[in-house]
Parts: C-alpha cells; structure tokens; sequence
C-alpha cells in the first residue's frame, strides 16, 4: 500500500502544518530543493483556499508511482460551495491573479498533472501529481 | 524601494535563520507576494536580501557579497520580463475590453426576431466556443411564412463575425417575392462571392415553413444535413439538397426540396458544432444526436434545443470545439 | 535544469569572484537571456547559484546557505509570473492573428470602387490609429453620378467595424432613384437606429457630384464640415447642413443643399481625425488645414489628399490618435 | 561644464568598456547597486545594437542636473542605416522579444527617460536618461 497522510485545514496554522507534512514528503521522496519549493508552495495555495473559501477541509499527500514514475500527489477536498464555473477557473486568469500567478492555473503550473471535480454545493476535489524527472 | 519592506524581509529572515520553521518562510512567501504586486523587481529583492544578511551576518566572507552582485547582475533581464508582463496585462485588459463591446454591438446588429406563425413551436441555442459566434441563425418572417437560415462561417471569431453582417442585411433586403430558398441561397450567395476573398466560406441551411399547406421547404449550400422527425412513424431521415458552400461560384445553383409536416413532427437544422462534437471518445454519432432528440420528442421546440445542448456539451466538459447551434421547428396543432 | 547550465554559470562566476571584471558580468547577463530563452525560472537560478557557490566555496558559514534557501522560497512566485507571462505571450500571439485576419476581411468586406465620370478627379486616404478603421469611407457610382459617404463610427476598433456593414450593405441596396444626399441619410439613418443600440452612433457626411450640370450636393448627419475651394476667387468655404447623428432618431431630417463647381475647385471632406489633430502645442485648426489644401492646390486629388496626410502625420509624430480620412472631389477641364 | 566621457563602439569589447565606464559613472554619482546594474544593462543594450546594425557608433555619458534632481544621461549615436518605422520600434515589442525584455522597450522600463531621432541612411541617435530618487 502507499503511504498516505493528512492534515485537516481549519486554521490558518494548519496551512503551515500541511506545508511542513508536504515539503517533508517531498524531500523523502527525492526531490531537490527548488521542487520542494514548489510542491510546498502548491500545496500552501490549496490549502489557503480552502482555508479561505470552504472553511474547512483536509490535503492529503499520497507517494505514487507509475510506470517506473515516482511522485508525489496532493488531494486537496472540502465540503465547501463548490466551484460554479469551472471553465472560468480552469482558464487563465492573468487579470484576476492580478499578476500573482496563483489560484489554479498558478498550483497547475507548479505541478505536473492537476484535475478538478466540482459540485456546487457538495464541495471540491482537486488533485495534482508531481513527478520525479 | 520603501525601507519598511527591507526591515521586514530582514525580520523574517531572521526568524528563519535561527528557527528554520515552515511557519516563516510561510510569512516570507505571503510576502513575497505584496513585492509582486508593488511591482518590486526579483534583482531588488536580490538586494534587499543581501542588504539584510549583511545587516545580520557582517562578519561573512566576500565571497558571499561579490555572488549576491553577481545574481543581481543576473536577475535585470528577469525584471525586464516582469515589467514587460505587467504592461503586457494592461494590453490583454484593453483587448478584452474591446471584445466586450464587440460583442455586445454584435448582439444588437445581428439580432432577429422569432417567428410566430400558428402552427409552428421554434426554439432555438447558438453558442460560440470563443468570445465571437461565428453560427449565425437569423429568421425571416411573412405572412404565413416562417424562414431561417442557419449558417456557419468558416472560422471563428472576429473574422467570422465580420461576414454575419452580410447574411443579415443581405436577407433583410430581399424582395417579397423571391423568399423561397433556392433563390435566397441564390442571391445571398451571389452578395457573398462578391465581397469576400477566397479564402472566406460559409455553409448555410436555409428552411422556410409554409403555414397554408404546413409544408417545410428547404435548400442547402454545404451545411449539415437537417432531421426530421416523422412522429406517425416514429423515424428519424435526413434533409439533405445540393448545393456549393457560398462564396465559391457567383452563378451556383441550389436545388430546392420539401416534406410535409403532420402534427408532432419536428425539423432540427444544426451546424457542424453539433454533429462533429468532439468527445474524448473520438466523435459523436448522428444516432447519439436523434436518441437525444427522441428522449424530449413531446416536449417543447426550446426545451429539445437545450436538452441537445445539455447533453452535448457536458460530454466536452464545458469546453466547446467549435460554435453550437441547433434550431428546432416543431409542427403543433393549431390553436384555434 | 540541464548539468552542463549549471557548470557555465560555475565557470563564469568563478572568473567574476577572482577578477571582478565588467567583461565576466557582461558574458554572465548574455548568459541570463539564455536562461530566460530557456524558460528557466528565477528559483531555478538561485538553486544553481548557491550550487555553484557550494562548490566554489564549501566552507562558507552555514546561514548562507539557509539564507538561500530562503531566497528561493521568496522566488517561487516570480518564477510563476514569468510562466504566466509566456502562456500570454502566446495567447496575445494568437489575438494578434485573429485581428490581421480580421483586418483583411475587413478590407475585402468593405471595399470600395473609385468612382469615374467625366470633369471629376477623386482621390482619398483612410487611415487606422490602431488596427481596425473607424472611419468608412464609401462610393456609390450611376450613370452620370459620383456619389460618396463618408462616415465616422463612435469609437474605434472591432466594435466600429461591425458597424461599417451596415453602411456598405445599406448603400448597396438603395434603388436607383433614391440617391439624392437627404434620401441616402434618410434611409441609412433608419437601418442604423433599427441595428444598433443607444451607446452606438455614427457621424456621416454624404456628397454627390452630377456631372451633367456640375453641382456638388451634399448632406451631412451631425458630421465634420467639408471645405469648398473656389479657385477663381481663391477663396475656401465650410460646407455644412443641419441633421442629426445616425442612430438617434428614426424619423429624422437631413437638409440638402448644393454648390456648382467650376474648373479647379474641390471639395474636402474629412472626419474629425483630421480637423481635430492632436499635437504637442494643442489642436489644430481650420486655418492650418486650409494652408495645406491652398499649397497643392493644382495637383491632382489623391496629391492634394496625401499632402494633408503626410504634414499632419509628421505633427503628431507618427502616432495617429484618431482614424484619419479625407476624400477630394476635384472638378477638371473636361476632356473632349 | 557637465562632466561627459564616450567610448567609441567598434568591437564587442568595446561594449565591455562602455559598461565599464557606465558602471563607474553610476557609482559616482550615487547610485545604488541595482540602479548601478540598471544601467550598465541599458548601456550593454545600446551598445549591442550599435554593434549589431550599425557596426560603428559612440556611446556618451554625462552627469545632469534638472530642478535639483541629478542624474546620469546615456547618448547613443551611430550613423547607419537609421531605423525605418519608429511607430514599430517604440511599440512594447513582447513577441519580437521573445521574452527576452530587451530591445529599445527594455532599455526605456531600465531608464526614466528616453528618446529617440533617427534618419534613414543617416543614423540614429537615442538619449535616454536616469534620476537619482
Ligand atoms: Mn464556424
Ligand atoms: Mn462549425
Ligand atoms: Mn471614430
Ligand atoms: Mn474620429
């Protein structure tokens, strides 16, 4: 079985408790400091979101692997209002980051693979796969 | 770059320095993000940050503070990047602006007024995949007479919406007399050899609905076939006639057929967003599009029109291939 | 990140940390153009710079090291600005296409036939400030008659040219015996105020040249006044004639009224981009113009219109800020 | 008098001692280190050009004083083939860069000021000027 594990995001101290559980994983996982970086980061923007928008929720960090692929995957889930529009979001917002590169496209960029699923009203499950190049 | 920012970043790294907590470089990173949006430049930040290590650690080798000049010196052109982002946004702003009221002066130019003929339920959905719809439907209205055309205008966007114009007060100037569809295809077609180029082509349906004999006309220079539905016998059959795309040839000539329509009976013309529906699975089938027409055969001409839509566009997860349009003429039985 | 980056950027700095030479900044900032070409991202840089520092100077203290690492926490964001900013590059690349593509429609859509009836010289120039023209400018040619419009669309780019269709499509279809200047704004006006919303007007002078008895007439809707060159009193005059913009109302009035022309007279007709230049020193004015027209005076009207192009032009520093148009009607000796 | 000094363009060295006498110049007048670098940057790209398009030219550069402000003044001249279409170089040239932020709209975001006078088959002379805030 892979290893899973989880951080419930209430306060905005967990979002600091999820980035310490995924710059660790990713460390164990092999990868270098920029990428630590970058997943920590990621999973810092998920968990602010739903910090911010749902409430509450949890990330959960998962070691994958795939044809011969070794990474690390993010779920991040809340049961939150969910996302109305998802080709708004999914799109790239350039005027409405106002140039922070951040919200999805910006966990997208950082990532190497990253779905959505929404339902307004039940909530949200992205998650977003880094692999080991 | 105001002092009370260096301060900070010195403060934070600080803490870092002696903590190594996720908690500050959390604050740093946060941080980080109001630089970006005072639109600090990464070699300021190059500075800032070595202003701050030597404040906390004067006592470090030269080597330290030569390789900080260094990356500074690297980093201008990252800053160019960035401030050319920036003003690159307020041009993308501007842009979409524009489009906006394009948009909208679109709207109003290319609007056309439904139908209301006794007899005939019309509905109909027109969605363009980008900003700018390059289907067009616009109907004609007589005594009697209920005609629409459906076109599609090869390429999309604003080009395409360029050439709608043409569609609509080509038809608005027609003569009374000369509103059957092989001679509408006929004369727009004509308007359309002579103002556009070559490369420019549109496929247009044109179906016109005959209150006094409930007979449904219809011509077609290259567009999709239609359906009909033959409620008595419970079939789907294609309306298909000859005809070359508009725009290709100033003396083409369109061949005019026609199908009575009996009670319950219903008439879908669509353009090629509908049939040619890309999916993950490879192309919708014309079986999928009749199945889906079957499903909401009693329901209304509007209500048919959107359950396809529905339908159709879930299956590309929101994100439409090309413009979509689908008009449905029903025959109902006349209120008298 | 490829190895062989990484070791170049050691080399470099090594040299600059030894010899603090411009050159080894000079070949260090090529270098960094190539990173960026490369899109290799700011965090990215710091991670081979402390590298290449760990390597070049192993016993550094240990809050340089930190420090860098934290400086790279600080650069995550930056280096999404940057990917950001390619991906909008991109898209600003295909805007940019989809506009000349646009443009071309537009110019085949629109184009014009230069009228040609005996004893009359036309020439004319039309240009955009930014991609699209505004300003329309078209010619409706009978048997012994040059009719032209010449039209300014409130605001500029997409939204304008929409607008122009209507004007062209309209003029096509007028019947042969309504083309005197108040019937042309007449019917015009009505299709205009029918197609476009409140927000939307269009300003439009429309002037006819008959050859038969040498008269100009002309009608104006709320447009600039064109300028009248009597060359046996040398003497220039405003042609203007009350009417309200097009679109506002839909019953509204158009004066006509008429000059004749004598050999060596002309008439200017321009749009506001014209008479209301802008330069460093502030608008400028009639006087100025009328200069420009009185020292070609003798050449031929497609002169006489690009000498008042190129002098205004020049003013304004090659950067038009309104769309600029003007149309001479010249009347010559006629040959025989 | 206002102190000024040139270096002629020639050879890529050239650039080299352009940026040099820049760099120094910037010091001395009191600039910070990144302005510093700002503007040995804006000088290495006019000096690039005049050695690229013009093969010949001069670069100048003289201390200013305007209503107590100070600062450092840039002139480059060449007498090759002139630019063209000014209307197009001055444009923000994001796709002609490639990304690259260089080019005469680099130059202008590096500097406060800038100016441009160019004939064709005469030359071209471009000013550009920085502040001391
Ligand atoms: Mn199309
Ligand atoms: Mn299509
Ligand atoms: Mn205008
Ligand atoms: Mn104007």
């Amino acid at each position: 079985m892979n290893f899973r594990s989880s951080v419930e995001i209430i306060t905005e101290w967990d979002i600091v408790a999820a980035r310490q559980l995924g710059r660790n994983e990713a460390k164990k996982a092999g990868f270098g400091t920029v990428d630590q970086a970058r997943i920590t980061t990621a999973i810092s923007e998920l968990a602010r979101n739903i910090y911010l928008y749902a409430g509450k929720g949890k990330i959960e960090i998962e070691r994958v692997s795939e044809g011969g692929l070794f990474g690390i995957k993010i779920i991040a889930s809340d049961e939150g209002p969910g996302i109305p529009d998802l080709r708004k979001v999914m799109e790239d917002g350039f005027s409405t980051s106002g140039g922070l590169g951040a919200g999805m496209p910006g966990v997208k960029r950082l990532m190497d693979e990253f779905k959505v699923t929404s339902e307004p009203g039940a909530g949200t499950i992205i998650t977003s796969t880094k692999w080991l190049h | 770059m105001p002092q009370e920012v260096a301060r900070q970043y010195k403060e934070i790294m600080k803490k870092y320095l002696e903590s190594h907590s996720e908690e500050d470089l959390y604050v740093g990173q946060q941080f980080s993000r109001r630089f970006i949006e005072k639109e600090i430049a990464p070699e300021d930040v190059i500075s800032v940050h070595k202003t701050a290590l030597s404040e906390l650690h004067p006592d470090l080798r030269n080597e330290v503070w030569d390789s900080l000049d260094f990356l500074i010196e690297m980093m201008i052109h990252y800053g160019l990047t960035m401030r050319e982002h920036q003003s690159l946004i307020r041009k993308q702003e501007a842009i979409q602006m524009e489009m906006d009221v394009a948009t909208k002066v679109q709207d109003t130019l290319l609007k056309t007024k439904m139908p209301c003929v006794g007899g005939l339920d019309v509905g109909f959905i027109s969605k363009p995949a980008k900003e700018m719809n390059g289907d067009y439907v616009y109907f004609l209205n007589k005594e009697h007479e209920s005609g629409v055309a459906v076109a599609d205008v090869i390429g999309k966007g604003i080009p395409a919406a360029l050439c709608m114009s043409m569609i609509k007060f080509g038809m608005d100037g027609l003569p009374d007399e000369n509103t059957s569809p092989r001679n509408v295809l006929g004369i727009i077609n004509r308007i359309v050899e002579k103002s556009v180029d070559d490369s420019m082509f549109i496929s247009m349906f044109y179906g016109k609905y005959n209150a006094e004999d409930t007979t449904f006309s219809y011509a077609s220079a290259g567009h999709e076939p239609a359906l009909h539905f033959d409620s008595g016998k419970d079939v789907f059959s294609e309306l298909d006639a000859k005809g070359l795309l508009l725009g290709v040839k100033s003396d083409a000539e369109y061949e005019e057929r026609s199908v009575v329509l009996n009670d319950g009976d219903f008439i879908a013309m669509m353009t090629d967003g509908v049939t040619e529906t890309r999916t993950e699975d490879g192309f919708v089938d014309m079986k999928t599009i009749q199945n889906l027409l079957h499903e909401v055969k009693d329901m209304t001409a509007q209500q048919i029109a959107e359950h396809v839509y529905q339908h159709l566009s879930d299956l590309q997860n929101y994100r439409l291939s090309d413009d979509f349009t689908i008009v449905i003429f029903k025959k109902e039985p006349e209120q008298v």
